[in-house]
């Protein structure tokens, strides 16, 4: 096993369980917004194994996943917005889930796209990183909006 | 061993999303932990050298299923709640 | 350990099972269906995997280069994720169409109805 | 049969269940071994057709007559489903109401879904190459046309969705797949046989018919999940029970066989 795979586990754990404990319990509003999270994590683990198989056909599964994992969500917003926004969220919850959603990009995609062979793949990699981030946040941003927000 | 790892994390995953799936009673909420499931299983499907069948399971589990789930949910409850006013009625 | 993967389908069939027969609203009970079908492809890829291979897909390796899971299984499971979709589908049509002629998805219920 | 004696035969059935399996899964191989002779050949016979992946070799040119199968089961869903939800005659249409999503959704929702169309036409035209194929990319497609509805509303996606077209498309990607099994017969071969020239290792024009069939799955699963999708959409949006009238009239209609029974 080596470092990738290592860190593929330790943000499978450490990351994608909570997320996945979050969406098994609790309000409906936490449970998406968990479903979130973990769809970017989930992504995220993606990547992690096709560079620790040295697999580049494996970021695949990440590219797909980064494409419907906002539609999955916003699924939700879109046909439960009454429910979703029954009670509005501190603001403290909504930043610390923004950045939860997006942090983790960065420190994944950066490392992942030095150690593949520059081209192709990079350009994937990079593409991947910004439709999690772009996708994350705007998700967040529709599940914590205050009612009537609508712009 | 050590290199059975992801598999054995992903099976603990997908073991406890199945379960909590069974678990949640109400539907709209047991769509959102069938999603987690379906995340899980692709994690799985991933460790275990299956990308095609990965990719299957994040095109229909990340937002085809729910949304049939969610649709069929607000249909249902306009039913009920149209029963319950005919008996009213009555 | 060589059987735990095994042992997880079983435990996600039986689990299943188990939500199917306790279930109060049939929409429920359509998603532990779906549960006891992810059983199947946990035990059918498990069959299939090989201790360090890697996928029989050979558009970024040499063909021979590495050990091989098992395609056919793969293949297998690959169409039945999709098929299994469309027929979760086809058994929430069923489930709309009672709502609309009784009024609930209850099993107890409907089954109280019928008389 | 009452929620306890359920439950009894539950427990008495799955305890008989459990020690089966675990009897069962004792004998099997064990997991991760090196034993695995159905994928051994069916790897080797992918090399031989020049299918880089070896699940899409599986699917459309080993095991051809067997996703076909799949295929009339996928089909024949969908079929069922649109018979079981169609609109009813004592049901009526209403017109769908706008709906107001926030800007930010909207734009996010306009600029990714070119991209998801894409990607799924991507993940299909590479099925025999990378992981992938017309079973996910389908789906993927599919999806991405239902972001005009959650992104607008009901009434931006019925303009797009033509469904007597995507309704063809479906029945098309059926007959495609049946068509270039007989063609195989035509030419000389048996059914489903790889008859096509099988071209260069890993390019797009190589491993024969694999390509084709792949493509008319493609089409069958991307019509037929808009045409699945629509009838729930249909169901949940647009289409409502008579009211007051037509109501009463249902009412009596069930209450007169009733009352004529003793």
């Amino acid at each position: 096993m080596n470092g990738w795979l290592a860190a593929a586990c330790a943000l499978l754990l450490a990351g994608f369980l909570p997320a996945l404990l979050g969406v098994c319990t609790g309000p409906l509003r936490r449970r998406v917004l968990a479903q979130n999270l973990a769809t970017v994590l989930a992504a995220l683990v993606m990547l992690l194994l096709a560079q620790g198989y040295q697999r580049p056909s494996y970021t695949d599964m990440a590219l797909v996943l980064a494409v419907l994992g906002p539609v999955g969500t916003l699924v939700y917003e879109r046909l439960l917005s009454d429910e979703l926004r029954a009670a509005r969220p501190r603001p403290r919850v909504t930043r610390a889930m923004t950045v939860l959603g997006v942090a983790p990009v960065p420190l994944v995609v950066i490392p992942v796209c030095a150690a593949a062979t520059w081209g192709r793949t990079t350009l994937k990699l990079l593409f991947i990183g910004g439709l999690l981030v772009a996708g994350s946040t705007l998700c967040t941003r529709a599940l914590t909006s205050p009612p009537g927000g609508e712009g | 061993m050590a290199g059975e790892l992801p598999v054995m994390a992903a099976l603990l995953l997908v073991a406890v999303a199945g379960t909590a799936v069974v678990l949640a009673r109400d539907p709209v909420r047991q769509s959102a932990v069938l999603a987690g499931l379906g995340l899980s299983l692709a994690v799985l499907f991933a460790v275990l050298q299956a990308p095609d069948v990965a990719l299957s399971e994040l095109a229909v589990g990340t937002a085809f299923t729910p949304l049939m789930v969610l649709l069929s949910v607000r249909k249902v409850r306009h039913n009920a709640r149209r029963s319950e006013r005919r008996e009213e009625h009555e | 350990m060589s059987v735990l993967p095994y042992l997880v389908a079983g435990w996600l069939f039986l689990v299943g099972c188990y939500g199917l027969t306790t279930s109060r609203n049939l929409i429920h009970a359509v998603g532990s269906l779906a549960v006891c079908q992810s059983a199947t492809y946990v035990l059918l890829l498990s069959i299939g995997y090989r201790r360090g291979g890697t996928a029989p897909v050979h558009s970024d390796i040499a063909p021979g280069s590495r050990p091989l899971v098992d395609p056919v299984v793969q293949a297998l499971t690959l169409t039945d994720v999709v098929v299994g979709a469309t027929v979760t589908a086809l058994l929430l049509a069923l489930v709309v169409q009672v709502s609309k002629r009784h009024g609930t998805v209850d099993p107890d219920e409907l089954r109280e109805l019928r008389g | 049969m009452s929620l306890r004696v359920r439950m009894w035969v539950l427990a008495v059935g799955g305890l008989g269940v459990a020690l089966l399996l675990a009897g069962a899964f004792t004998h099997m191989p064990d997991f991760g071994g090196t034993w695995h002779p159905y994928g051994t050949r069916a790897v080797a016979e992918a090399l031989r057709q020049h299918s880089a992946n070896a699940v899409a070799s599986v699917n459309f040119d080993q095991r051809a007559f067997d996703t076909m199968g799949e295929q009339a089961v996928f089909f024949g869903s969908v079929l069922g489903t649109v018979v079981v939800l169609r609109q009813a005659g004592d049901e009526h249409r209403t017109a769908p109401e706008p709906a107001f999503v926030s800007a930010p959704v909207r734009r996010y929702a306009l600029l990714v879904l070119p991209v998801t169309v894409l990607t799924g036409l991507y993940v299909i035209a590479h099925g025999h190459l990378s992981p992938g194929g017309g079973f996910q990319g389908g789906v993927v497609a599919a999806t991405a046309l239902h972001l005009l509805y959650i992104a607008i509303d009901y009434r931006a996606l019925q303009r797009v969705r033509s469904l007597t077209l995507f309704t063809l498309a479906d029945a098309a990607g059926e007959a495609g797949y049946l068509l270039a099994g007989l063609a195989a017969l035509v030419a000389g071969a048996a059914f489903l046989e790889n008859v096509l020239p099988l071209g260069t290792f890993n390019t797009l024009s190589s491993a024969g018919t694999v390509p084709v069939l792949n493509a008319a799955v493609g089409v069958e699963v991307a019509a037929g999940v808009v045409v699945l999708l629509a009838q729930f959409l249909d169901q949940a949006i647009v289409i409502e029970p008579a009211d007051g009238r037509g109501h009463r009239a249902d009412g009596a209609a069930r209450a007169a066989p009733e009352g004529g029974r003793p």
